[in-house]
C-alpha cells in the first residue's frame, strides 16, 4: 500500500502554540468580572454529617454557597450513579465534595471554607479490601461492599493442576497510584451568546461531561456545551465528573462567569486513583513448561465509589492469564468498596496491574523447571489464531514473537542460562 | 497569608533595624525556596517580610587567606561555580550540586539552609566537619557561634528574632586534609536526603587517621557530629576491617538516637554506604595528592 | 555492593470498552468556504497526538495534505460523539469513523461533481488534491472551491460512525469475545541493585511494541518513552502513603515521579504487522506502552538479587529488608472468609 | 500594596502589587503572560520557571515585591519578529511535545542550560532540566530537543 500521510512524521498541529505558550489550559482563561469557586470536601473518611454555611454566607465578597440541597439531581457517576454532586447525609472518603463556596476572589472563598461548619458524626471506616469483603465490616453504601464479581470457568482446573509437572503459586500486591497529570483541574463557566451553560474545562470526553452536567441540573443537553480547552495530561483521571457540575451548577444560578482552579494538594484528592489489587495466582505446567492451568483471585479496591471499578476489575480478570495460551482457567475477579480514595481508569485500566502477577508467575515457573524466561515464553505466547481464556480467536496481527525476538536480539538472555551450565 | 509589609533592603543595617522594630512578626527572605512554600501551606504566619536578596555584601564568597568567607545569601549555585570548592573542599560542592533542582540551587542560600534548619539540609553536614562558625547580627552588634553548637544547643546559641544570620566562616583546610560528602535520595533530583554524610579527613604518610571529623544529616533532629565515629578512627589506619568497625559504631550511636523511630531499620544498614562512600572519596582524594 | 540483572515482561491488552458495550465513534466532514474540509469528531487531544495521527488518516483518505483539513474537536455544540479518549481506541475508533466518513464524502463530492459536470456516471471521477476530476479526460474537472461556492459553506457534508465488534462475555462462565483488537508488547530491562541501599538504576532497556501500523512513528515513540516512564514511577517511586483513607503524600515534594535524571533512553522497536479491521492497520497504543514495563524490572531485581518482590512499589526499604531476610518481600497469606461463602 | 519596577520580555513597567502575591501570579493574573503555569505551587515541577537576571526560578517561589529592580524573561518573550526561538522550533522538530503544560518551563530551562554551557552532555542536558517534571514524554524526546537546539544554535552562529 503506497501511503501519503500515514507513516510519516508530521509536525504536531498543537506544537507551534505549546511551545510559544500561546496554548491555553483551564486556568489560563480570564472573564471580565468572573467569580471564583472553591469547594469545601470532607475531613473524615466515613461519617455523618451537619452543614452550617451561615457564618460563612455573612462574609462580606461571598456570593453563594451551594450544597447538596441546590442540586436538581444530585447523583452521578461513569458507570453507577453513586457518586453525590454535594453529600447530603454521608461522607464516604476524604475528600467528598461537601458544598461549593463562590465569592469574589479566591481569597475570600479560602476565608468562607474555614468558616463553614462541619459535623461529623463519625461512622468505622474501611480500609482494606479484604476486610470490606467480610459481611459484619462496616458498609460504604447501602448496597453491600462487594460491588462486581467476574468470573471465568474454562477447561477442567483440576485435571489441569493434576497433570503439572510444576505449581506455583504467590499472592501480588500492587499499590493505588495517582495519575499526576502535570495541569491541576481547572474550569471556567459563561452563560453563551445563545444562552447555553458554557464550560471550558480540561477533560477526556466532553459528551459525556455534558450529559451528566445535564442530568444532574436536570436540563437538557442542548442546553449544554462544553469546550474543551488543551489537557495537560489525563491518563484516565479526567474521566469522571469534577468541577463541571458544581461550575454548571453557579453558572446556571448566579449568571456570571465562575471560574474553579484546583491546587495540586485538591488534585490529588478531587480524582479517582489506579486499583490498587491483590492477586493470587496458581499456575501449572508440564514438564516441557507448557502452560496447564491458571487459578486467580483478583481484589482491587475501587475506594468509596464505583467509578469504573466493574469494568476495570473485569478487563484485569481477561488479562491475568497473561498473553498465554491456558488450557484449564479461573478466575474470580472481585471489585469491593472501602473508605479509601475512589479508584477509576488510569493508563492500562487494570491491565497495568496483572503482569506483576503473571510474570513473575513465569519466571517462577521458568526457574522451577530449569529453563530461561524466554523460552517458557516463547511456547506459551499467543500467535496468529490462538484462543484466549474468554474462547476469543486472535485471527489477525498477533506479531508477539516478533516482539520478544526483538527484544532479546539485543539483550542476550540466553547468555546467563549458558554460564550457569 | 496575609503579609502588612514587605521590605527590600539594601543594607543589614536596614534589616536589623526592621528586625527590632518587627521581632516575631516579621520574618526573613533571601531565596525563598523554603519559605515562601511555608507561607503557602500557613506553616508561618508573619506580618512584615524582609527581603536580603539585594544585599550585596551578603552575597560573596570570600577567599582571606587562612580563611573562606561565604555571605549568608551566596545561592548554591554561586557556589558550585566558584573554584574554590574544586579541590579538597569538594564535599561542600557536591553536597550544594545535590541540593533539588537548578531552579532551586538558583534561589536557595546557603544562609537559608542554615537557618531553616532542616535535619536534611545538605550543605550543614560539610560545613560543620569544616569547624564553621557563623555570625550573627543585631541592633546590639555581631555574635559568633559555631554552627555545631547552634543546632545542639538552640537555648543558648540558636537565633534570636532580631537576628540576621550574615556570614559563615571557616578555616581553608590545608592540602593534606579534604572534606568529602554522600547523599542518599530516592531518586536522584529533587530529592530530600534520606541519608547524607560528610567527612573531613587528614591522614599520615602510613595512612593513619590524623585528623577526622564525621557529620550526618537526616539522622537526628539536627545535622550533628558523628562523635563515636571520629573517636574510634583517630589514630587507626583506615582499612577494611576499621572501616566495618566504624560502621558498626555509627550503627550503635544510630540505634540509641533513633531508638523506636520506624525509619530506623533502613537507615542504619543504609548508613553503611554513604559512610563508605564518603571515607572512601576522602582517601581516594589524598591517595592523589601523595602521588 | 553493586548487582546487575536482566528481566522481561510481555503483554496484551485489549482496546476499547469492550464487553459487547456499543462502542461508538462518529465523525462528520463538511466542505468550508476556503475549499477547506472540516473534520468534526469528538476525539480529545490530551497530548497523546491525536489530532494529529487522524488528521494523517483523514488527510490519507481525502488525497489532501494536512493544511487543507480543519479538525474541529473541543465544542460539544460543533461536533458528534466519538467516545471518550481512553482505552487506546481513539486510533482504532475513530480513526475509523473518520476513515468512513472521508469515503461517504469523497462519495457525496463524486456524486454532486457527475451532475456538475454534466457526466452520465461517476465511472472514472477521482478526488485528489482539492478537485475531482475525471481519470481518462482530465478537462472534465471540478475544485473544492468551485463547489462550495456553488453549493454554500457547510452544506456538502457527510458522517461516518464505527462501532467496535465486541460480544458480551457469560456471566458464569466468562466466555466471550470481550475486546478488540488487541495489541502486544515486549520489554526487556538490565538494571544494577545497590545491595546496601536497596537503590534501583536502570542501565539498557529494550522495549518493542506492536502498533499494527504507525501513523505517527514519532509519536508512537513519545508514547512509549512516557509509558516506559509512569511504569517506572509505578514500580520503584510512586507512593500516595495511604493512612486510613487518607493520601498523606498530597503533594509533588512527596509523591515522588521520575525525573529526566531518573530516566534513561530506551530502546524502541516498532513492530508493524496491520490489524485489518483497523484504520490502515493502526491500533492504539497508549497504554500498552505502560504495561510490560513493571514486571520486567521487578523480574530483573530477582534476576540481580535473587529475592522477589511481591508487592508495589520497590522502595529502597522494601528491597533491602527482602535481601537481608532473603524472604520474599510481601507474600502475604490471603486468608479470604469473605470468599469461602 | 507595593511599588515596584521590572522588565519582562523587554518592557519595563512600573506596577503597585498586593505583598501576598507571587511572581508567578503578577506575570499571569496582572501581565496575562500566562505561559508559566503552575502545577505545585512549591517549587517542584517547575512548570513556573521564568528566567530572572539570567538564572532560571520558580516563579511560584518568588514574591512578587522580590522582583523589584529585576529583568525576567518568560517564554512568551523567546519568539521574536514573528520568528520562533532555535529551541523552540526544535522542540516541535523532534517531537518533544505532548500535553504541553511543561513545556514552557521546560524550553526555559533549556535556554538557559545553553546560555551557560554551550555544548552540554545528554547526562548534562538531563541535570539541566531536572527541575521540570514532565509525566507524558518520558523526557528522551526533550533532551533530543536539547542536542538537536545546540545544533541549531551553532548554525545560527555561524
Amino acid at each position: 500500500m503506497r501511503l501519503d500521510v500515514v507513516g510519516k512524521n508530521l509536525i504536531r498541529v498543537d506544537a507551534y502554540s505549546k511551545v510559544t505558550g500561546k496554548a491555553l489550559y483551564p486556568q489560563d482563561i480570564y472573564i471580565d468580572g468572573m467569580a471564583y469557586g472553591k469547594t469545601l470536601r470532607s475531613e473524615k473518611p466515613h461519617a455523618y454529617i451537619k452543614v452550617d454555611t451561615r457564618e460563612a454566607e455573612k462574609l462580606e465578597g461571598i456570593i453563594k454557597i451551594f450544597t447538596y440541597k441546590d442540586v436538581p439531581k444530585n447523583s452521578h457517576g461513569v458507570v453507577f450513579k453513586d457518586h453525590e454532586v454535594f453529600c447530603e447525609k454521608k461522607v464516604r472518603r476524604i475528600g467528598d465534595p461537601i458544598a461549593f463556596v463562590v465569592g469574589e476572589s479566591e481569597r475570600v472563598c479560602e476565608l468562607a471554607l474555614k468558616k463553614i461548619v462541619v459535623h461529623y458524626d463519625e461512622l468505622e471506616g474501611v480500609f482494606d479490601p479484604l476486610l470490606a469483603m467480610d459481611e459484619n465490616s462496616p458498609k460504604v453504601h447501602e448496597s453491600g461492599n462487594i460491588m462486581y464479581h467476574y468470573k471465568i470457568r474454562k477447561g477442567n482446573i483440576k485435571e489441569g493442576f493434576k497433570n503439572s509437572h510444576a505449581i506455583v503459586e504467590n499472592t501480588y500486591k500492587t499499590h493505588m497510584v495517582d495519575h499526576a497529570f502535570l495541569q491541576p483541574e481547572a474550569g471556567v463557566s459563561f452563560i453563551d451568546d445563545k444562552g447555553r451553560i458554557t464550560i471550558m474545562v480540561a477533560t477526556q470526553y466532553p459528551h459525556y461531561d455534558r450529559e451528566e452536567v445535564a442530568a444532574n441540573l436536570n436540563l437538557p443537553q442542548d442546553q449544554i456545551r462544553i469546550i474543551n480547552t488543551n489537557v495537560g495530561g489525563a491518563f484516565g483521571g479526567r474521566e469522571d465528573i469534577s468541577l463541571q457540575t458544581h461550575l454548571a451548577l453557579a453558572v446556571y444560578t448566579l449568571k456570571i462567569p465562575v471560574k474553579v482552579i484546583y491546587s495540586r494538594e485538591e488534585s490529588f484528592i478531587a480524582h479517582s486513583k489506579r486499583h490498587s489489587m491483590i492477586m493470587k495466582c496458581k499456575t501449572g505446567a508440564d514438564k516441557d513448561g507448557k502452560l496447564l492451568a491458571m487459578k486467580a483471585v483478583i481484589i482491587g479496591d475501587t475506594g468509596a465509589y464505583a467509578s469504573w471499578g466493574t469494568n476495570v476489575l473485569r478487563k484485569a480478570g481477561v488479562h491475568i492469564t497473561g498473553p498465554y495460551y491456558i488450557p484449564n482457567v479461573v478466575v474470580d475477579s472481585y471489585a469491593v468498596y472501602t473508605n479509601n480514595p475512589f479508584a477509576g481508569a488510569m493508563r492500562g485500566f487494570g491491565v497495568t496491574q496483572v503482569p506483576i502477577a503473571h510474570e513473575q508467575q513465569m519466571d517462577i515457573l521458568a526457574e522451577e523447571l530449569g529453563m530461561d524466561p524466554v523460552s517458557i515464553r516463547m511456547i506459551n505466547m499467543f500467535g496468529k489464531g490462538s484462543v484466549t481464556a474468554t474462547g476469543q480467536v486472535l485471527t489477525e496481527s498477533v506479531p508477539l514473537e516478533e516482539c520478544l525476538e526483538k527484544v532479546v536480539e539485543g539483550m542476550d538472555f540466553y547468555h546467563r542460562e549458558e554460564e550457569a551450565k | 497569608m496575609v503579609l502588612e509589609g514587605v521590605y527590600k533592603v539594601r543594607s543589614i543595617d536596614e534589616v536589623v533595624e526592621l528586625l527590632e522594630k518587627y521581632r516575631e512578626n516579621a520574618k526573613i527572605i533571601a531565596g525563598g525556596t523554603d519559605i515562601v512554600i511555608a507561607l503557602r501551606n500557613e506553616k508561618i504566619t508573619p506580618k512584615v517580610l524582609i527581603d536580603i536578596s539585594s544585599i550585596d555584601e551578603l552575597k560573596s564568597i570570600k577567599d582571606e587567606g587562612e580563611f573562606i568567607k561565604i555571605g549568608a545569601g551566596v545561592t548554591f549555585t554561586k557556589i558550585v561555580e566558584s573554584s574554590l570548592f574544586q579541590k579538597n573542599l569538594w564535599g561542600l560542592y557536591k553536597a550544594c550540586r545535590l541540593v533539588g533542582s537548578p531552579q532551586i540551587r538558583n534561589k536557595g542560600t546557603i544562609g537559608g539552609n542554615i537557618a531553616n534548619g532542616s535535619p536534611a539540609a545538605d550543605s550543614i553536614p560539610p560545613l560543620i566537619c569544616l569547624g564553621s562558625t557563623i555570625t550573627l547580627a543585631s541592633k546590639n552588634g555581631k555574635r559568633k557561634v559555631l554552627l555545631e553548637e547552634y543546632y545542639k544547643d538552640k537555648a543558648n546559641y540558636g537565633m534570636k528574632e532580631d537576628e540576621l544570620l550574615v556570614s559563615i566562616d571557616f578555616k581553608k583546610p590545608t592540602e593534606n586534609r579534604v572534606l568529602s560528602f554522600a547523599k542518599l535520595g530516592l531518586r536522584k533530583a529533587l530529592a530530600i536526603s534520606r541519608i547524607s554524610i560528610a567527612t573531613f579527613l587528614e591522614l599520615d604518610k602510613k595512612g593513619q587517621v590524623t585528623t577526622i571529623r564525621v557529620a550526618s544529616g537526616s539522622l537526628g533532629k539536627y545535622p550533628m557530629r558523628e562523635l563515636e565515629v571520629e573517636e574510634f578512627l583517630c589514630g587507626r589506619k583506615l582499612n577494611e576491617r576499621t572501616i566495618d568497625e566504624a560502621i558498626k559504631v555509627v550503627q550503635q550511636s544510630m540505634d540509641e538516637r533513633l531508638k523506636g523511630r520506624s525509619t530506623l531499620p533502613y537507615k542504619r544498614v543504609a548508613v553503611e554506604s554513604m559512610l563508605r562512600e564518603s571515607i572512601g572519596d576522602g582517601i581516594k582524594f589524598l591517595d592523589g595528592v601523595r602521588a | 555492593m553493586k548487582k546487575r540483572g536482566k528481566g522481561i515482561g510481555i503483554s496484551f491488552y485489549g482496546t476499547g470498552y469492550g464487553n459487547g458495550f456499543p462502542d461508538v465513534s462518529k465523525a462528520k466532514l463538511r466542505l468550508h468556504d476556503n475549499g477547506k474540509i472540516g473534520i468534526y469528531v469528538g476525539a480529545t487531544e490530551v497530548g497523546q497526538g491525536a489530532k494529529t495521527a487522524l488528521l494523517q488518516i483523514g488527510a490519507e483518505i481525502l488525497n489532501l495534505s494536512t493544511e487543507n483539513l480543519l479538525f474541529i474537536s473541543e465544542d460539544t455544540s460543533l461536533m458528534p460523539d466519538s467516545g471518550t479518549a481512553a482505552a487506546s481506541r481513539q486510533t482504532y475508533n475513530t480513526g475509523n469513523a473518520i476513515k468512513i466518513a472521508c469515503e461517504n464524502f469523497k462519495d457525496k463530492l463524486i456524486e454532486i461533481s457527475k451532475e456538475e459536470l454534466g457526466l452520465n456516471s461517476t465511472h472514472g471521477l477521482m478526488v485528489e488534491k482539492g478537485e475531482i476530476y475525471l481519470e481518462f479526460f482530465l478537462q472534465k474537472r471540478i475544485s473544492f472551491k468551485e463547489l462550495v461556492n456553488k453549493y454554500g459553506d457547510g452544506t456538502i457534508e457527510a458522517e461516518g460512525e464505527f462501532i467496535a465488534q465486541t460480544v458480551e462475555m457469560d456471566p458464569e462462565t466468562g466466555q466471550g469475545a470481550p475486546y478488540w483488537p488487541y495489541t502486544f508488547n515486549a520489554c526487556g530491562v538490565e538494571l544494577e541493585v545497590d545491595t546496601l541501599t536497596g537503590r534501583v538504576e536502570i542501565l539498557n532497556v529494550r522495549f518493542a511494541q506492536d502498533v499494527g501500523r504507525a501513523v505517527n512513528p514519532r509519536l508512537v515513540e513519545g508514547q512509549m518513552d512516557g509509558g516506559f516512564a509512569m511504569a517506572l514511577g509505578y514500580a520503584l517511586f510512586e507512593d500516595l502513603n495511604l493512612v486510613k483513607g487518607q493520601i498523606k503524600s498530597n503533594k509533588f515534594s512527596r509523591y515522588l515521579i521520575p525525573t529526566a535524571m531518573d530516566m534513561i533512553d530506551v530502546e524502541k522497536i516498532l513492530i508493524e504487522d496491520p490489524e485489518p479491521t483497523a484504520p490502515y492497520g493502526a491500533k492504539g497504543i497508549g497504554e500498552p506502552v505502560m504495561i510490560p514495563v513493571a514486571p520486567a524490572i521487578l523480574n530483573a531485581i530477582y534476576d540481580a538479587t535473587g529475592v522477589r518482590i511481591l508487592e508495589l512499589p520497590v522502595t529502597p526499604e522494601r528491597l533491602r529488608k527482602a535481601m537481608d531476610t532473603k524472604k520474599n518481600e510481601g507474600n502475604f497469606n490471603m486468608e479470604l472468609n469473605a470468599l469461602k461463602r | 500594596m507595593k511599588d515596584i519596577k521590572l522588565n519582562v520580555n523587554g518592557k519595563d513597567y512600573t506596577l503597585n502589587v498586593d505583598e501576598n502575591i507571587k511572581l508567578l501570579g503578577l506575570l499571569r493574573d496582572e501581565l496575562g503572560l500566562t505561559g508559566a503555569k503552575e502545577g505545585c505551587g512549591e517549587g517542584e515541577c517547575g512548570a513556573c520557571t521564568v528566567i530572572m537576571d539570567g538564572e532560571t526560578v520558580n516563579s511560584c517561589l518568588v514574591m512578587a515585591f522580590q522582583a523589584d529592580g529585576s529583568n525576567i524573561l518568560t517564554i512568551e518573550g523567546l519568539e521574536q519578529n514573528g520568528e520562533l526561538h532555535p529551541i523552540q522550533q526544535a522542540f516541535i522538530d523532534v517531537g518533544a511535545v505532548q500535553c504541553g503544560y511543561c513545556t514552557p518551563g521546560m524550553i526555559m530551562s533549556v535556554k538557559a542550560l545553553l546560555d551557560k554551557n554551550t555544548n552540554p552532555t545528554r547526562e548534562e542536558i538531563r541535570e539541566g532540566i531536572s527541575g521540570n517534571l514532565c509525566r507524558c514524554t518520558g523526557y528522551n524526546k526533550i533532551v533530543d530537543a536539547a542536542e538537536l537546539s545546540i545544533k541549531y544554535l551553532e548554525e545560527g552562529r555561524r
